[in-house]
């Protein structure tokens, strides 16, 4: 076999003395009930969007196009309804993918660097999401 | 054999590295950990109290314990503290010290307080106090009839007081040395003392550590891996006991071993005797119910030794299962509510380890090591003696299996161990704490520390010799046949050469492993020299004995003789010449006057 | 019967890397997997490492990650196992030797949790405090841990975190947050809601999976959750 | 079960790693599809020009696919909460979770019959 090599001589404390003492975090307490009131919420909000979108659209043997969205904001509930689905979804998915990011990157700078990236990118999203719903004119044509 | 590792010896042990504590304890099972604990509250949080340990605190045999721990608190029934006492005089067969044992009873309720004080999940009566459940040889009124005396924690007492334990020396702030091994006493001046320290092998890094300190206490638990079948720890290797002995200090009643009945076969796991107490029966090859002819009143729930020996003699005359050396305990009878809710630790043992269901299969058990009464001789503090005129060692107490106090004389009642530990372990704390101010300032002990050097240094050099466990299982092989149950002076001459034939084969022991890094082949090696010393104290006590009393039964001295051997053995060894000596003390008899013990 | 063991072994000593070795011991079916370890560091290779003291399942020494699941060496026969058994140490936690890993940041861990009863005031008549038997079963479950990682070192979360407080050391916060004679609650909780807290557990499950006393795991992590709710802790 | 990575992968582990991958994949969809979406500000025909990407069968298959991650997402998040807010359920977790995938099995037979069926070969 190889050579004998010198373990790193250990000095450690062995009274372990404890880290700092971890602190109540009443941030991550809201995103935990955030992420499940707004899944509470996105059952009906984008269960239902897809539903509709996706099959009452075919069963009512309709088509997604200019048109069709036209007649949906058209209402101020659909616009509200859609607005409510945009904030949420991008909300509850976003701080999903801060937690996955903390979860796997555990490098500091890099969580960091991560973390400021996907906020950045998901703020672009947020005003251009509001953007089309605030601004799309059904009238137009 | 070949060596595995690398290939040249390591050279030089890394330099010793040295500590300053007030107080050092060696062991952290209840007796250590209560000690510790003690120390703190007796000494303010500026005290420096080191416990050293080579297992991580929470996994010290303590955690093992099933049954429970008494204390006439009379909660459920009318108890008091001196019925208490007259069954652990009676339980030891008379060997007991009336006076230790006396203080044991008396403290005993104080002391389940205060351990309900600091946290420990008792199990609990309608009215919300500490439930108390009925346990072999406790009596009412002198032996009157069963008293519920035992308080308990489920069926894991043991695992709740040494968490408990554990959980308030971290709140203390204890220092902890986690798998550091203690390997010799620091004793500059001899074994008269005073001791001023230990010298211990860090595991992780095999690094010598000198912790200097004016009192150290020893509380490292038994050494039921001397023998084949035990419910004894891998780790229970009576290093505590060995390393005095080595120095020239006695041991006392080391031929008082109890074997406990219901060992699960082969593998020596306790089955509780709550399973007989539930109404389990034991059965020999003819599926005869033969306790009822060794203990015709009592039968299956006779004291353990007394069990233990009528298993023998079943075996003994072919009567054990196919031939063999084990018999049946039954319970199939006691019904499934009995088994999954009363015993459902013992039942998963069954179902596990045996893949046996209780409530169709008779269960194969034999008789298994499990406790030592003798140890290190203290005083009712917990402090050391030197010699049988009660001289103590300054600076040196012991507690716990490790020691002997002696409130189990020749048998320890069920539950009376627990006690034991906590309250001398409690009590040895207090006194060290007391006295630390008295005792001299420490100092290095270098023929110590060079001798320890040397000896690791000799087990790594070797290239060539036996494993050490081919010679351990040797020895437990003949411990558990010719020094176990029972005993005659043909057996135990031929176990006390075989036991001198194997020391002298393990002065050659091949330690494969050179590393530095958790070297666990050396720490076996090393501790096959400490079974190996308890075995020869061990074999020369009972040797020297010729009467039956309690855990020590010799089939060519059957009697109980209180005429010649109503006395404490101490065993010793000449350093220099390698001689064994045994002396006698006197039991100290102050209230019960010894009488026939019968169940 | 003969059983090969794959053991992955790593002395950083004198290794690169781990790497798999094979052993063949022969074998009863009742034999424990801890025997087999045995055998081969006592008969075939005394360099093999790991922890081990009761061999019954209660100490809670050697916790490994065997045939792809962690258990007690102790606890799983052979009869289980089968004749191709893969043995190497618990995940998430620094490999020291062989099968035996670091625990002094488990230990660590558990520390924070402020794991003793807080509690100065003692009854008047200086006898046991009361409680009741419903109070009691509160915490009966969680104060049956034997503190042997096996869940904490199954959990995917900690596998790619360490800094997640893990199962054993919220399961050990729980068996005094729910102590009705515990006057440290509030503290506990702060505690617990740490970001690296209770927050960080996703339910997945595999602690339960692997605690050899089966401990309602994620039940207990969740009910110190929904105290940290009650408790209102910003 | 399977053993992934060198540890034995409990059908309760699959769950939870389904409900991270669904909710990673829904999230990125939420962003392409806002993309596309803002087409509707420029007009009619860019928008249905975009909207013609989507009739095919593979962005069909795509949008089963999306589909059953949302729906498997949202019957595991409601299994999640279910325990998060009554632990007691935590002992029923096996069933409950074989249930979630069930039934998401079973709901995505019709609606992913409804969406395809158009744009089959032979449908
Ligand atoms: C299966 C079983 C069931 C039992 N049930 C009961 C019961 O129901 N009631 C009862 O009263 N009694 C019972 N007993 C007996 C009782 O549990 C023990 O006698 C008691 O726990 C011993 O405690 P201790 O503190 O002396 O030592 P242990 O708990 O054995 O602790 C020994 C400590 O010493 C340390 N140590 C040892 N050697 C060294 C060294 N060289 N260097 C450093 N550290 C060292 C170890 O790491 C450990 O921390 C039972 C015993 C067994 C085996
Ligand atoms: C439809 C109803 C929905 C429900 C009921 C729901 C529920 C939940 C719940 C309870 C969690 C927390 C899981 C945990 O802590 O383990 C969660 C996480 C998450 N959700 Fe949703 N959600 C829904 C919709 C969505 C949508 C539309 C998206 C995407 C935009 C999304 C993306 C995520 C992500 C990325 C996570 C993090 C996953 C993780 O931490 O492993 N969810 N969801
Ligand atoms: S909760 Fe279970 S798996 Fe975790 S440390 Fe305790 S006993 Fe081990
Ligand atoms: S495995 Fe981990 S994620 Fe939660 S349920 Fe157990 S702690
Ligand atoms: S050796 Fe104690 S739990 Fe396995």
């Amino acid at each position: 076999m190889t050579t004998t090599r010198r373990p790193r001589v250990i000095y450690a404390n062995p009274s372990r003395a404890a880290r700092p003492r971890p602190e109540a975090s009443g941030r991550e307490r809201f995103w935990w009930y955030f992420m499940r009131l707004s899944g509470l919420a996105l059952v009906f909000l984008a269960l239902g969007h897809m539903f509709i979108m996706h099959v009452l659209v075919v069963l009512t043997g309709r088509q997604i196009d200019f048109a069709f969205v036209q007649s949906r904001w058209g209402t101020p509930f659909w616009r509200m309804y859609d607005l409510l689905l945009l904030l949420l979804a991008l909300a509850h998915g976003v701080n999903g993918a801060r937690i996955v990011i903390g979860d796997y990157v555990t490098h500091r700078t890099a969580r960091g660097l991560l973390l400021a990236v996907l906020l950045a990118i998901s703020a672009i999203w947020l005003v251009a999401g509001i953007a089309i719903i605030a601004f799309f004119d059904p009238g137009a044509s | 054999m070949t060596v595995i590792g690398s290939a040249t010896p390591r050279g030089a042990i890394p330099p010793t590295r040295t500590h300053d504590l007030d107080a050092v304890v060696v062991g952290a099972g209840g007796a250590g950990l209560y000690a510790a604990l003690e120390l703190k509250q007796e000494l303010g949080p500026e005290a420096r109290i080191g416990v050293i340990s080579k297992l991580y605190p929470s996994r010290s045999h303590t955690g093992a314990a099933q049954g429970g721990v008494c204390a006439a608190l009379g909660n459920t029934e009318e108890d008091h503290w001196e019925w208490h006492w007259f069954d652990t005089v009676k339980g030891g067969d008379y060997l007991v010290d009336q006076d230790a044992a006396e203080v044991m009873c008396r403290d005993a309720v104080e002391t389940i307080i205060n351990l309900e004080h600091l946290g420990l999940p008792f199990d609990r009566t309608e009215d919300g106090l500490i439930n108390q459940r009925r346990f072999g040889g406790h009596t009412r009124n002198y032996g009157e009839g069963p008293v519920r005396r035992s308080c308990f924690a489920a069926d894991r007492t043991g695992h709740a007081i040494l968490q408990t334990l554990f959980q308030q020396c971290i709140k203390h702030e204890v220092v902890f040395f986690d798998e550091y091994q203690v390997l010799d006493l620091a004793l500059p001046g001899g074994p008269a003392g005073p001791v001023s320290g230990v010298i211990a092998l860090q595991l992780s890094t095999s690094e010598l550590h000198a912790f200097r300190a004016r009192a150290v206490l020893f509380a490292t638990g038994g050494y039921g891996k001397v023998f084949k079948v035990t419910s004894n720890a891998h780790t229970l290797t009576g290093d505590g006991m060995a390393i005095p002995y080595r120095r020239g200090l006695p041991l006392e009643d080391m031929e008082f071993f109890q074997f406990h009945p219901t060992g699960m076969y082969k593998l020596g796991f306790l089955l509780s005797e709550a399973m007989r107490g539930e109404g389990g029966v034991l059965l020999n090859d003819r599926g005869e119910r033969f306790m009822e002819r060794y203990a015709p009143t009592m039968k299956d729930l006779a004291s353990r030794d007394v069990v233990s020996r009528s298993i023998y003699l079943e075996i003994a005359e072919g009567r054990g299962i196919g031939g063999g050396d084990f018999v049946h305990l039954d319970v199939r009878h006691l019904g499934a509510e009995v088994l999954n809710k009363k015993l459902p630790d013992m039942s998963g043992f069954i179902r596990t380890y045996f893949g046996l269901e209780p409530l169709t299969d008779l269960v194969p058990i034999q008789p298994t090591a499990h406790y030592a009464m003798g140890g290190v001789p203290t005083d009712i503090d917990g402090r050391v003696l030197a010699d049988e005129t009660g001289r103590v060692v300054p600076g040196f107490y012991a507690a716990g299996e490790v020691a002997c106090v002696s409130v189990h004389g020749a048998n320890r009642l069920g539950t009376n161990s627990l006690l034991d530990i906590l309250v001398f372990g409690r009590r040895a704390g207090k006194k060290m704490a007391a006295e630390l101010a008295n005792l001299p300032e420490p100092i290095v002990d270098a023929d110590a520390e060079a001798s320890v050097q040397a000896r690791i240094s000799g087990l790594l050099a070797g290239s060539e010799g036996e494993r050490p466990a081919v010679i351990r299982a040797e020895l437990q092989e003949v411990m558990f046949a010719k020094c176990g149950v029972y005993r005659t002076e043909e057996l135990l001459t031929e176990c006390r050469d075989a036991v001198a034939a194997l020391r002298v084969r393990a002065q050659r022991l091949l330690v494969q492993d050179k590393g530095c890094r958790y070297n666990t082949d050396l720490g076996d090696a090393l501790e096959l020299e400490y079974l190996l010393d308890c075995a020869e104290a061990t074999v020369a006590s009972a040797l020297a004995r010729k009467e039956s009393r309690g855990g020590h039964a010799r089939e060519d001295f059957a009697e109980r003789d209180d005429v010649g051997w109503l006395k404490h053995t101490f065993a010793s060894r000449d350093p220099a010449s390698g001689s064994m000596s045994l002396a006698y003390k006197p039991v100290t008899i102050t209230k019960f006057e010894p009488r026939a013990r019968t169940y | 019967m003969d059983v090969t063991l794959r053991i992955r072994r790593y002395n950083p000593e004198a290794d690169e890397a781990p790497h798999w070795e094979e052993y063949t011991v022969s074998a009863e079916p009742t034999d424990r997997v801890l025997d087999l370890l045995h055998q081969v560091k006592w008969y075939q290779d005394g360099t093999l490492t790991f922890r081990r003291s009761c061999a019954h399942g209660v100490c809670g020494s050697d916790a490994m990650l065997i045939n792809g699941r962690n258990r007690l060496a102790c606890e799983y026969l052979v009869r289980d196992a089968g004749t191709t058994i893969t043995v190497e140490a618990i995940r998430g936690m620094a490999v020291v030797k062989d099968l035996l890993v670091d625990m002094e940041p488990f230990w660590d861990s558990l520390k924070q949790t402020m794991p003793f009863l807080v509690n100065d005031e003692i009854p008047a008549d200086g006898r046991e405090r009361r409680q009741s038997q419903a109070d009691r079963e509160r915490y009966e479950d969680t104060s049956r841990c034997i503190l042997c990682a096996a869940c904490t070192s199954a959990c995917p979360i900690f596998w790619s975190d360490q800094s997640y407080v893990g199962p054993a050391a919220i399961v050990n916060a729980h068996r005094f947050i729910v102590d009705s004679r515990d006057t440290a609650k509030q503290e506990r909780l702060e505690i617990m809601a740490d970001p690296d807290g209770v927050w960080r557990c996703r339910t997945t499950f595999n602690c339960v999976e692997a605690c050899p006393r089966d401990i309602k795991i994620t039940k207990a992590i969740l009910e110190v959750t929904q105290e940290i709710g009650k408790a209102g802790i910003r | 079960m399977i053993n992934l990575f060198g540890y034995r992968v409990s059908w309760a582990q699959l769950a939870w790693f389904g409900h991270r991958a669904s909710g990673l994949g829904v999230l990125l969809f939420l962003f392409l599809h806002i993309v596309e979406t803002s087409t509707v500000l420029l007009g009619p025909e860019v928008y249905d020009l975009t909207q013609t990407f989507y009739k095919n069968l593979p962005a069909k298959i795509g949008e089963v696919l999306l589909m059953a991650a949302l729906v498997y997402h949202s019957l595991n998040g409601l299994r999640v909460i279910v325990m998060d807010f009554w632990p007691s359920t935590t002992v029923y977790y096996r069933p409950l979770t074989y249930g979630v995938i069930a039934a998401t099995v079973v709901a995505m037979v019709p609606l992913g019959a409804i969406i395809l069926t158009p744009y089959l070969p032979w449908g």
